[in-house]
Order: C-alpha cells, then sequence, then structure tokens
C-alpha cells in the first residue's frame, strides 16, 4: 500500500485490492443491483437454469413432466433469457478483464502440494455438485441468499449464510489436508 | 423513484444488459479481491486468510446501509426490492450442505466463475460440478419436495424476527464489519499462511 | 499541498461518505407519500361532499367569484374546441408538474376540476385529495353533461350522475338458470398477505 | 495498523449511527403519485362489457367481478360470480386481503363507472396490482349486452359481428340458451393486458 501512486508496468500478480475497498464497491454494485433491477446478484441461479434449458432441449417431455424444470422452463422469458444468466455471464467477463489487467491470466491448477492436480480435480467437481445441490435447496448460494439476503435484511439469507459458514467450519477437519 | 425496472421507469429490455453490466462489476470485484483462488477462500476456515469475510461483511453492510440511506432520501423503495423468501428446514440444511461442497471445492459459485475466466482448471471443474449439481436437483426433486418446501415463512426480514428496529441491526451489522478490521488480524497473524 | 497521501482505507472511508453526502444534498421524497390516509379519502368520496353539481358550477360562474377557479383535465385540443368560463387547461398527465401544484397550493381559492365525464375528473380529484389539497372539488357529470344546459334529473340531486341505475337491471334476467347466476354468494378466496410472496421462482 | 483504518472506522460507524437515528417511514406499499397518475391517465385499468361477457361465458377462471354497490343493490341483482364488497367496506383488512391474491383479476362494477373506479383508485394507491375496473357499469352492460343497439347499415362487418355477438350472449345471460357457440371468438377480442413487471420475481 505504500507504493499507492507509484506507476508499476507490471504489477505484482500476487497483489490483491484492500478488502475494504473492494467490500465497499461489493456494496455499491449490490446497490446499483437492487436500484437498478429491484434484485440482488446471484450465481447458482445461472447453473440451474441452463441445465434446466438443456434438460427441456434433449428430453422436452421429462422437463414438462418435472415440478422442478417446468417451473424454469415455462416461466416469462424462458430458462435461457434470464437475469442471472446474463449476469453470470457479465462476471466471467468482469473476472476475466481483471485478472488481465493484474496479470493473472494463467492455465492453472492451484493445489497445495500435498496433493495431486488430479485429486485437486475431483475434490472441485465433488464440491460444484455438493454446493450445487445445497444452493438449489436453500434457494440462493453466498451471493444470491447470503449476500443479497443481507442487503434487503432478509431473514432466510442471514440463516442460509450462518449455515454456509457453520457447515464450513464444522466439516474443515477433515478435510484439512487437502488445503493446509 | 427506483427500483427503476420494475417500477416501469427503464423498460424491461434494458434489464439484460443492467444485468451483464453488474455482472461484469461483480466478477470485476471478486476476481480483484483474490477471490478466484480457492487458497485465499479456504482461507477463513483454517485462520490463516480472513479476505472472504473482510469484503463479505463490508459489502453486505455497506449495501444494508446504503439502501436504508436510499430508501430515507427517496431513491429507492425497499418495498419493491425482491427479499429472499425464508424456508426454515431448507435454508439450514442447504446451508451446511453448501458449507461441505465450501471446504471440498474450494470456491462458490459465483467465485468459480470469476476464477474460471482466469483459467483456474479447478474453478472450471466447479462450475461442472454446479451444473451437474443442479441436474441432481432436478432429477431428486420429488424425494424432497416436501422438505424443501416445508417451514415457509415468506420474505421475513431478519429485524422483525430479531424484534429490533431496522437501523439498530444495520448500525449492529456495521459494528461487526468494523469489529473484524480490529480482531480478524489478531487471528491471522497466530496462523500460518501455508506457501504454495 | 500535494503532500496528502491517500490509501485504499481512505478511499473506501470517501466512497462510504458518497452514501450519505449526495442524499442529504438531493432528497426530495416526504416521509409519507400521502398526507391524507385512504380511509378519510374513502369517507370524503363516500360522503360526496367536494362534487359540485353542474347547476351549482353554473351559479358560481355567473356570480362571477374570483376565488373560484375551473380546472379543465382534457386534452389541449379539446380544451380549443370549447371549454368553461375562465377554466385552465391541465391535461390530466401533467397534474403532478411543479407549477400546477403550486398553484393548487393557493388556499384561498377553490379548484373545479372537471373532465369529459365525472369518472376522468374523479380520479385526478381523489389523487389531489389524498395529497392533501382539501381546496379541490370536482364537478358532477363532466363537460359534456354541462354544455347539454339540462339541469341534473331531480332524482339524482346529490348523487352522482353516472351511477343512477338507469335500469330495473333484475328485470332482463327474468328466467335466470340455476347455472348461470348462483344463489350463494361465492366464497371470497382470502390469502393471508404477508405470504403473498408466493414467487415460483426461488434461489438462485 | 496500516493508515487510514482509523478514519474508515469513524466513517463506517458515523454511518451506523445515522442509520440507526434516521426516522423510519411508517410500512406501506402506496405507490408514488406520478405512478398512480400515470394509471389513472390512461386507460389500462377499463374491461368494456364485451369483454366481461366472454370472459364469463367462457368461465374464466382468472375474473373475479366485485360489486362494489350496497348490499341490498347487490342481493337484488348481479352479475354472474360477483362478489360483494360495498364500497364503505372495500378497506376492511379481509378485503384488501382477498384483492391483494394475484391469482385473479379483480373487476369491480356498479352502476356506473364512479364508484367501482374510485375503488380502483383506493385499491391502486395501496399497491394492490390485479384491480381494473368495468367500464360504463351495469347501465351499460344493459345498454351493450342485453339491449344492443343494432348497427347502422353503413357500419362495418365487424359492428354486425359484435351484434350477434351481444344478441347470442344476451340470450345466454337470460337464460334463454346455452353458452353462444364458438361465435364469440371473432368479435371481443379480449386483449391481453399490459404486462407490468411489478413484482421482481426470480430468486436470488
Amino acid at each position: 500500500m505504500e507504493r499507492e501512486g507509484v506507476k508499476m508496468p507490471h504489477p505484482d500478480p500476487k497483489k490483491y485490492m484492500n478488502p475494504y475497498l473492494a467490500g465497499v464497491f461489493l456494496g455499491f454494485v449490490l446497490i446499483a443491483a437492487f436500484y437498478f433491477s429491484g434484485r440482488g446478484p446471484g450465481a447458482s441461479g445461472a447453473p440451474k437454469r441452463v441445465t434446466a434449458g438443456v434438460v427441456a432441449v434433449v428430453a422436452p417431455k421429462h422437463a414438462d413432466h418435472s415440478a422442478y424444470y417446468s417451473k424454469y422452463v415455462h416461466s416469462e422469458n424462458g430458462p435461457w433469457k434470464s437475469w442471472l444468466n446474463f449476469e453470470i455471464l457479465g462476471v466471467i467477463i468482469g473476472g476475466f478483464i481483471s485478472g488481465a489487467l493484474s496479470g493473472r491470466l494463467k492455465i492453472k491448477v492451484e493445489h497445495s502440494p500435498k496433493i495431486t492436480s488430479r485429486k485437486r480435480l475431483f475434490w472441485a467437481l465433488t464440491g460444484g455438485i455438493l454446493f450445487e445441490y445445497g444452493a438449489s435447496m436453500a434457494r440462493g448460494c453466498t451471493s444470491g441468499a447470503a449476500l443479497s439476503g443481507m442487503a434487503v435484511w432478509a431473514t432466510g439469507g442471514f440463516v442460509t449464510m450462518l449455515a454456509i459458514f457453520g457447515g464450513a467450519y464444522l466439516f474443515a477437519y477433515f478435510f484439512r489436508k487437502l488445503w493446509i | 423513484m427506483g427500483p427503476l425496472v420494475p417500477q416501469g421507469i427503464i423498460s424491461p429490455e434494458w434489464d439484460f444488459i443492467i444485468a451483464l453490466v453488474i455482472g461484469i462489476g461483480f466478477g470485476f470485484i471478486l476476481e480483484g479481491a483474490g477471490f478466484s483462488s480457492s487458497r485465499n477462500l479456504v482461507g477463513l476456515f483454517y485462520g490463516y486468510d480472513f479476505v472472504v469475510l473482510r469484503v463479505f461483511f463490508t459489502g453486505g453492510a455497506t449495501a444494508a446501509a446504503g439502501i436504508l440511506l436510499m430508501d430515507y432520501f427517496g431513491w429507492i423503495d425497499i418495498g419493491q426490492l425482491y427479499v429472499q423468501p425464508t424456508y426454515w428446514g431448507a435454508a439450514i440444511v442447504g446451508g451446511l450442505i453448501m458449507g461441505l461442497g465450501f471446504v471440498t471445492g474450494g470456491f462458490c459459485p459465483g467465485t468459480s466463475f470469476a476464477a474460471a475466466s482466469i483459467g483456474k482448471m479447478d474453478a472450471l471443474m466447479f462450475v461442472v460440478g454446479t451444473f451437474l449439481g443442479a441436474f441432481l436437483f432436478g432429477e431428486t426433486y420429488p424425494l424432497i419436495q416436501n422438505f424443501v418446501n416445508s417451514g415457509y415463512e415468506g420474505g421475513i426480514k431478519i429485524y422483525d424476527s430479531l424484534g429490533m428496529s431496522r437501523g439498530l441491526f444495520t448500525f449492529l451489522l456495521i459494528l461487526v464489519a468494523v469489529g473484524m478490521f480490529y480482531f480478524v488480524p489478531v487471528i491471522e497473524k497466530k496462523v500460518r499462511k501455508p506457501e504454495y | 499541498m500535494g503532500k496528502i497521501h491517500l490509501n485504499s482505507n481512505h478511499w473506501a472511508a470517501l466512497l462510504l461518505l458518497l452514501l450519505v453526502v449526495p442524499g442529504f444534498i438531493f432528497s426530495h421524497r416526504p416521509l409519507q407519500y400521502y398526507p391524507v390516509s385512504e380511509q378519510e379519502i374513502l369517507e370524503e368520496v363516500l360522503a360526496m361532499k367536494d362534487a359540485l353539481t353542474p347547476g351549482e358550477v353554473r351559479k358560481a360562474l355567473r356570480s362571477g367569484d374570483p376565488s373560484v377557479v375551473l380546472v379543465d383535465l382534457r386534452t389541449p385540443a379539446e380544451y380549443v374546441i370549447g371549454h368553461l368560463g375562465g377554466a385552465v387547461n391541465i391535461p390530466v398527465f401533467d397534474l403532478l408538474q411543479k407549477e400546477n401544484l403550486k398553484m393548487f397550493g393557493d388556499t384561498t381559492k377553490t379548484f373545479v376540476l372537471y373532465a369529459d365525464n365525472e369518472v376522468n375528473g374523479c380520479g385526478p380529484w381523489m389523487l389531489l385529495r389524498q395529497l392533501g389539497y382539501d381546496n379541490v372539488k370536482v364537478m358532477l357529470g363532466g363537460y359534456d353533461f354541462y354544455i347539454t344546459g339540462k339541469p341534473m334529473p331531480k332524482e339524482i340531486e346529490g348523487k352522482c350522475y353516472d351511477e343512477h341505475p338507469r335500469y330495473d337491471y333484475a328485470s332482463f334476467f327474468k328466467g335466470n338458470r340455476a347455472d348461470v347466476q348462483p344463489k350463494k354468494t361465492p366464497p371470497k378466496v382470502v390469502i393471508p398477505r404477508n405470504k403473498k410472496k408466493v414467487t415460483v421462482s426461488g434461489g438462485c | 495498523m496500516q493508515k487510514g483504518t482509523i478514519f474508515l472506522t469513524v466513517v463506517a460507524l458515523g454511518i451506523g449511527v445515522l442509520v440507526w437515528l434516521l426516522p423510519e417511514r411508517p410500512e406501506s406499499n402506496d405507490i408514488p403519485p406520478h405512478i398512480l397518475l400515470h394509471d389513472i391517465g390512461s386507460g389500462t385499468r377499463f374491461y368494456s362489457t364485451d369483454q366481461i361477457a366472454s370472459m364469463l361465458i367462457g368461465r374464466d377462471p382468472s375474473l373475479q367481478l366485485i360489486d362494489v354497490r350496497d348490499p341490498e343493490a347487490y342481493d337484488k341483482f348481479h352479475l354472474p360470480g360477483a362478489v360483494n364488497i360495498p364500497l364503505k367496506n372495500i378497506l376492511q383488512e379481509e378485503n384488501i386481503d382477498m384483492l391483494s391474491g394475484e391469482e385473479q383479476q379483480h373487476v369491480f362494477y356498479s352502476n356506473g363507472t364512479l364508484r367501482a373506479n374510485q375503488a380502483w383508485v383506493l385499491t391502486k394507491r395501496m399497491g394492490i396490482k390485479n384491480t381494473f375496473v368495468m367500464q360504463g357499469g351495469l347501465n351499460h352492460w344493459i345498454e351493450t349486452i342485453m339491449n344492443p343497439p343494432y348497427p347502422p347499415s353503413s357500419a362495418p362487418s365487424q359492428a354486425f359481428d359484435l351484434y350477434d355477438f351481444r344478441v347470442a350472449a344476451g340470450s345466454y345471460f337470460r337464460g334463454e340458451t346455452a353458452a353462444p357457440v364458438k361465435k364469440q371468438k371473432a368479435p371481443v377480442k379480449v386483449v391481453p393486458r399490459r404486462k407490468k413487471k411489478v413484482t421482481v420475481s426470480g430468486g436470488c
């Protein structure tokens, strides 16, 4: 931070934004989302809708009969043209811009030296499945339920947030080999 | 005034462009704050890096205070905002499953998209997992349908649940966020950050 | 000067201030939209105290009382073709413009709204009344009735012209079939209000 | 400790205290006056008697007629399936709960348009979305459905189709015939209401 203001042609790739500054910016993004669209950003809704859309294309009958998929397939704009899908597209673009500006674009598997990358990938996949399953159940993930919920004081958001972090602390011990 | 799209001040077609722009901002911040590295994210659960908690609480508190102020000043109508409905059982059990997914996968869905965009293969794998997870949930939905829809309370607010005023709750939220400025570095100093 | 070094924390704090300062400068919303509660308005509407018959309006116009101002809510084109004596034209969508509200704020005057019929006059009148302008009245029958020059029929004196039953409705439905007109009042479907946010698409 | 932390802390706590001490707006779903004015000025709230007749014949489950007249008038005659909520009771809690239900379109009617319109203005102001008005009320209903005027010979063919529909509908409501055959589809187009995205649905 002391070097603030000094122009560096190649910024140190390790250096991240100050967390409080990032937090305030994040708050502004949330406020903007609520101000314009009346809703907060989310993430897990996009895979859900895309999956429903794919199921509707591959097995339309199955999607129609499922109470779960049909809700998304027959929503006003269909499963594809959804606010969350566009928002996630934006997240990918925004992440890429930020990575490009600070020189962090690199194809790699980030893992602890104690485990192989194959193992890391396996657990990442498992984590993805579990996370999305839980998010579908709780109707929101860390972004959609906890963060957006916090901004509008939703009880469900706070409960979900406590459950996520509580659950993570609860299980952290058993998976410590993956990380430390 | 706001929210602009639901009030019909901006036409609904703009909603998707707004979504894209909001997403870009969201992704930029997630990546820039270091959420694109699973190591930073899970650091929270092993006590060596609390960046998630800092960003998360600062963001949430800023947004809550900001929305309250904007409501007061007449820029936004809180009653018109979408509020996550509360389903007690599903929120708690779903949250615990997400916690398990967090420590095994090292990401949450939003951060995994941001991380995958800068070439993290583990994040990409996590993204693939989210699609499989959504499919799995869709297929098992009939079995757990009753549970998922139980304990419905509607869009209740936390300050009502706790029986305090909205302003006081927001103040406490800010207090927690500020308290974190001072408390968290103490823990971080005690725990060695694994380098890799 | 020029020696001030702002680091990220400073910037974060300054951004936070951004939440507050513009708000105080540009704040424009009152604590409530409507100073008059819906219950009060309902009572006023039922009492019809502020509804003037065309005859009363005519009398006021003849007396030349300067404190009575007629307000024509129709389009400018209709206004140009014909309007009541001394009426000012405020097309209905311009009703809440600042200068118009300022005009209505003049409590020494009485404003009588009229449109082509009384329905189109009544809505804007109710809106102004809810906003607390209690010197605003509305003309029954509207312009279209006024220019016929007819007096209000005796039997609807003091009531709304539009609401007078012109027919004996039941007589038209002599041979009602049981299934067309159920004898029993259908049950009211009541869903508790606080649970109305049963949006289908939950969750992310 | 990093520079600026104190500054950030002070600003954040300052905003916190400010937020805490701000007076709270009374909880209400009232919509802003300019939106109410827009809805008052535009005709989107109106259903024509032909549309209502067509929906009644088709037994459209989304239609819920609300009779805002007195109980005596309601008992004497009311349209099929209508529920009685006298205007003076419209603000009672159970009635507001019922009107807030989002599954059905609640269409007010009275003898004319005025009372139904007043009920609509009041409920609209309170943020209730699914209320409408039958234009012309029962008077117009009699004039169009039960006793339709024969169109002049110069009228376009649609006018004759509409006339045919009205005659058929009239005899249906009189209980003389079964529901008119498909014919009503041609002339009476139930125009889909302008879809307004008012509620924000969709999760997280």
